[in-house]
């Protein structure tokens, strides 16, 4: 294997890198707060993910929006999607056993899978873009650039930075916090716990929405299987990053994509989904509650 | 204010408390006594509603509340100071206290309760925005006790206030009860420690094995050998 | 006058985070003893059970079973040397019947073979033997009350036919009647001559019961003698009903 | 009491009976001239009882795996690679279980001190890294390609009885050791992990040892399975293979015996069900047939969530709850 790299290749990867390290951002974020509050792994949260794609898809094919404006229609539809999942199926099998749990998000899994299928058919969309023929050109490191990628770069700043000060300076993020750490001493303070589990689990599939759509800008990647892997791998970091860490999810997503990209580039495509499960077993293999991870729920 | 009626609660199949009755009046320091195990802690987990009876009655300003959800219950002026602190170990001492004030009403007063919270714990005001973890136990307690009180409690009550702390610190959070108390806030201690309790103590109830056993004021109740049997099997 | 000893703690220090639950505690069980371990809420006593048993790894001190090291060993090594007890909130295998329950005591907790079949037998002998009701061997220990459970405990502890017996908080939750039950069970074990060593926080319990007493309080011990030599000492009284400090009122 | 004992009693004829009933049922089948479409679709039904028993007893223990069509694929890898090297027949089917078995312990040791959703986790990872060996290293498992498996029996009804054979050695073999000494301790580190290690058992040992007969079996069907379809390649490691035992045995009464059958009679039906409907389905709609294939898996999935929030220990406990007497 070629392992001479030249300066563009590397630009090249890095961006890549984060461009992909964008999309595990938002979805280990979403995964991480519902975990925080609920203590559940929604292991179905890629489909909520495609499902957010979808949406942004059809609203700028019917209604001619831009995009990055559906976005917002497919946060408000898959939050509305994400609370009904909670309080539906969850919140009945919440606390029951651990197993029921997982294999209940096992079951959603298929259900939102197939039921996409049926729909849509397992056809690979991409949503178009207005500036999708659009370049930037960098002087210094002589590179062009598409400018969708610099737009998702932002679009991805913005809303994780909306989502940190929701979680960190507003009421209801202290009560989401509040919730995580001490579920019991929560509800003394007077908050209703329920509705956190549920608002949570809303916010968690909003954020998954977002991913979905800027993936749906970037590749032609929109067919219903195409959460599955993401969401484990988004799973992966947030064991890595330290469960209920909300930083760890930012700084673990990013770090993972770059990781990702360097290991395609250097190892080929077949190692990418592999990578993440092996470095995942080795932490567990030497850490069994993940890296920074709580002793015992 | 409060009146508790008859109640019997259980963990799953196991009854922890039979018929158990007590109450309170406005104004008052009313402790609950009892050895380790003797369902004190069920009971004001009962009366948050945390756990819900099985028969009997809890009434709060005669509004029957043992079937409402606890952020209800919270929301009329009842507020637990839970045993073991439990605090939110990773949000700041300024933090936990603004989720003290979290019912609409409090936080209207917020500013105000901050004030008076740290009249009566200044070290709370120096350490506010140190992560609560990072407070040492007898700190960690006066935040709990502060965070309760963010909340303009009509009836504040508390869970072992003293346990595992040092008898200075103990000395300190009995003294800030009284003046607690004397700012117009009624209080329902329940406590391992007989002495200290009942000497800031208007009445107590003594419960063992699940059962209201005695009740009465504070000299009475310290001077009943019952006491000393239910604790040192003397 | 001395027995031979069976289990020697010494110096064992345990904190959780910064809490130090046990702090330099040193005693001696000897054999056919029954020493009760007491105490206010939070002394450390449990902990200090869990340590013996090795659900927890003390930070430092070492622990002697009949003159061996056992503080590296698991729980269920030393269940099979002869150390077994019952935890304070009765745990159990839920979906499994009183006897099966039992009956992995006989089969796991201690050396040699035995059928299964044998073992349910056995299973019925201890069960009686703690007198647990005749109809509710087929239950479910899920269904079962805290009272029932606890027996289900204890036999299952027995059935292991241990050297030492843990026992932790044996009447806690019980009403009177089946507290004062539960008593006149551990006599009847302590007169098949097995050592116990019980966690109890209510002085009464021990009284007519213990040989020696040793007393706990903020993870230190701060007395050791009989059960009355204990409850007349000054420091006792004081943890347990708590210092007045001023008698003005 | 005496008409509690009687009731018992004669509610065991059933239980005795049923399976008897069911073999009986089955033998025959290939003997009255149905079409071999029929009888390979039965096959494959037992190849799903007999690989979701394997889960099922692992489960049994308290560990669920998500990745278990690792085993799957070792027993088929091993098999096809030695068969076609060495042209020796059947001895591959043994070496495939114990290469599967092997890598059973390898997870296992990885597993046992896990919660579990890293369990999940990790299981499903290792799968997944044997696809991505299994495609890199082509000159052995042909990659993305695959492997042609050469044929042990000569038609669809010699391999119907020999899969039925392997699940009736399957479900007997975990019959036995659920009844067993081993079973109880399985049973026991599943209800409370901590109290199971105080009474004497030797958690890690037990684990283990699930891990290994589980993935014994599991590698011995997969094996069967991958000359019973002639063919392997890395789809074999895949979700669907992995959740496929999942599903059934949650269905169908998760740590029971009879589960992973109610399991995959039902999901049997269904997808005979709609294979007789297709027809009409495309009739009123022919676009259907592009999406056809879905139905029955997204009909799986409601059920599994119905059968969860419902019925959370899944149909063979609630059945057994209605129709025998409390204990």
């Amino acid at each position: 294997m070629p392992l001479e790299i030249s300066l563009s290749t590397l630009v090249q990867i890095v961006i890549w890198g984060l461009i992909n390290g964008c999309i595990y951002v938002l979805l280990a974020s979403g995964l991480n707060l519902i975990f925080g509050v609920m203590k559940v792994v929604n292991f179905a949260h890629g489909e909520f993910m495609i499902l957010g794609g979808y949406v942004s898809y059809w609203v700028s094919i019917y209604a001619g929006l831009n995009p990055y404006f559906s976005i917002f229609v497919s946060i408000g539809v898959i939050g509305i999607v994400g609370v009904l999942t909670e309080r539906v199926c969850f919140r009945r099998v919440l606390g029951t056993s651990k197993l029921n749990e997982i294999v209940l998000s096992l079951g959603l899994i298929y259900v939102l899978q197939n039921a996409m299928s049926v729909l849509w058919t397992d056809k690979e969309r991409q949503i178009s873009s207005p500036f999708e023929f659009i370049t930037v050109h960098f002087e210094i490191i002589n590179i062009n650039m598409r400018l969708d990628l610099l737009i998702v770069i932002g679009v991805t700043v913005l809303i994780m930075a909306g989502f940190y000060i929701l979680i960190k300076r507003t009421k209801i993020g202290r009560a989401i916090r509040a919730t995580s750490q001490n579920r019991s001493a929560a509800m003394l303070m007077g908050i209703n716990v329920e509705y956190m589990d549920m608002f949570s689990f809303g916010l968690g599939t909003a954020l998954a929405a977002t991913a979905g759509t800027l993936l749906a800008i970037l590749f032609p990647a929109l067919y219903p299987q195409a959460g599955a892997m993401p969401a484990l791998k988004a799973f992966t970091i947030i064991v890595l990053g330290g469960l209920g860490s909300t930083i760890g999810a930012i700084v673990g997503g990013l770090a993972y994509g770059l990781a990702e990209s360097s290991a395609i580039a250097i190892l080929g495509g077949t190692w990418r989904d592999a990578i993440a499960f092996a470095i995942l077993i080795l932490v567990l293999v030497i850490r069994p509650t993940g890296l920074f991870g709580e002793k015992e729920a | 204010m409060l009146e508790v009626d008859g109640v019997s609660a259980s963990y799953g199949n196991v009854q922890i408390l039979w018929n158990v009755s007590l109450n309170v009046k406005e104004g008052e320091i009313v402790t609950i006594l009892g050895p380790n195990g003797a369902g004190k802690t069920t009971l004001v987990k009962t009366i948050l509603g945390l756990l819900h009876p099985n028969s009997g009655s809890i009434k709060f300003f005669d509004k029957r509340i043992d079937k409402l959800p606890t952020y209800k219950i919270v929301d009329i002026g009842i507020v637990l100071v839970p045993e073991g602190r439990e605090i939110f170990p990773k949000m700041t001492v300024y933090e936990n206290l603004l989720l003290g004030a979290y019912t609409n009403a409090a936080e209207k007063n917020k500013d105000q309760s901050l004030e008076t919270i740290f009249q009566i714990f200044p070290v709370l005001k120096e350490r506010r925005k140190q992560l609560a973890q990072t407070l040492s136990g007898g700190e960690q307690q006066m935040l709990a006790i502060a965070r309760g009180l963010m909340s303009k409690p009509k009836l504040l009550i508390m869970d072992e206030p003293s346990l595992g702390l040092a008898p200075m610190l103990v000395q300190k959070i009995f003294n800030s009860m009284r003046e607690i108390n004397e700012k117009g806030v009624t209080i329902l201690l329940v406590e391992q420690n007989v002495h200290r309790a009942l000497e800031i103590a208007d009445r107590g109830y003594l419960l063992e094995a699940g059962k209201m056993v005695l009740s009465g004021d504070w000299n009475e109740l310290l001077a009943n050998e019952h006491v000393k049997k239910a604790y040192l099997g003397l | 006058m001395t027995r031979p000893l069976l289990l020697s703690v010494e110096k064992v220090t345990k904190s959780f985070g910064g809490l130090i639950a046990v702090k330099n505690v040193d005693f001696q069980v000897e054999q056919k003893e029954i020493v009760g371990l007491v105490g206010p809420n939070g002394a450390g006593k449990s902990t200090l059970l869990k340590i013996i048993n090795r659900f927890y790894r003390q930070d430092t001190g070492t622990i002697m079973f009949e003159g061996k090291d056992i503080s590296r060993l698991n729980s269920h090594q030393v269940c099979r040397m002869g150390i077994s007890g019952t935890a304070q909130i009765a745990q159990a295998f839920p979906d499994m019947t009183a006897i099966e329950n039992v009956s992995i005591g006989v089969l796991f907790g201690k050396p040699g073979r035995t059928s299964v079949n044998e073992a349910k037998k056995k299973a019925v002998e201890v069960l009686r033997f703690v007198e647990f009701s005749e109809n509710k061997m087929e239950t479910l220990a899920k269904n079962l009350n805290i009272a029932e459970l606890r027996r289900v405990q204890l036999a299952k502890a027995l059935a292991t036919d241990p050297k030492l017996l843990l026992l932790d908080e044996v009447t806690t939750g019980l009403g009177h009647l089946e507290g004062e039950r539960a008593i006149e069970i551990i006599r009847k074990i302590r007169l098949r001559g097995t050592t116990i060593l019980m966690v109890e926080h209510i002085m009464k319990v021990i009284m007519g019961l213990c040989d020696k007493v040793i007393v706990l309080d903020h993870g230190e011990k701060i007395a050791e003698g009989t059960p009355k030599e204990v409850a007349n000492n000054e420091a006792v009284i004081r943890s347990y009903l708590g210092e007045s400090s001023d008698c003005s009122k | 009491m005496k008409t509690i004992s009687n009731l018992r009693i004669n509610l065991k004829v059933p239980r005795v009976y049923l399976p008897v009933l069911l073999l009986a049922t089955c033998l025959p089948i290939p003997l009255f001239g149905f079409s071999s479409f029929f009888v390979f679709v039965l096959t494959v039904t037992f190849f799903n009882i007999s690989y979701s028993s394997s889960w099922n007893l692992l489960a049994y223990s308290g560990q669920a795996s998500f990745g278990h069509a690792a085993f799957l694929g070792i027993g088929g890898y091993t098999t096809a690679i030695f068969t076609i090297r060495t042209s020796i027949p059947w001895l591959g089917l043994l070496l495939g279980a114990m290469a599967s078995a092997f890598a059973g312990i390898l997870v296992g040791l990885t597993c046992v001190k896990l919660r579990e959703w890293f369990l999940a986790l990790v299981t499903l990872g290792f799968s997944i890294i044997l696809v991505a060996f299994t495609r890199e290293l082509d000159w052995l498992t042909g990659g993305v390609h695959g492997l042609a498996v050469p044929s042990l029996l000569p038609s669809v009804n010699h391999y119907y009885y020999g899969m039925l054979a392997l699940t009736v050695f399957s479900i007997f073999i975990i019959y036995l050791i659920l009844k067993s000494k081993t079973g109880l301790a399985f049973a026991a580190i599943r209800e409370n992990e901590l109290e199971a290690k105080a009474t004497g058992i030797d958690v890690v040992k037990y684990k283990l040892l699930a891990f290994t007969i589980s993935a014994f079996l599991a590698g011995l069907i997969g094996a069967f399975y991958a000359h019973f379809m002639a063919y392997i390649n890395d789809q074999i490691y895949g979700l669907d293979y992995s959740f496929l035992p999942i599903i059934i045995s949650v269905i169908g009464g998760i740590g029971t015996i009879e589960g992973p059958i109610i399991g995959s009679a039902l999901l049997r039906f269904i997808s005979e069900f709609l294979r007789i409907i297709e027809p009409w389905a495309l009739k009123i709609d022919p676009v259907v047939i592009l999406i056809y294939d879905k139905i029955e898996p997204l009909v799986m999935g409601v059920i599994l969530v119905a059968v969860i929030i419902l019925m959370p220990k899944g149909i063979s406990p609630w059945l057994r709850k209605y129709l025998m007497p409390k204990r």
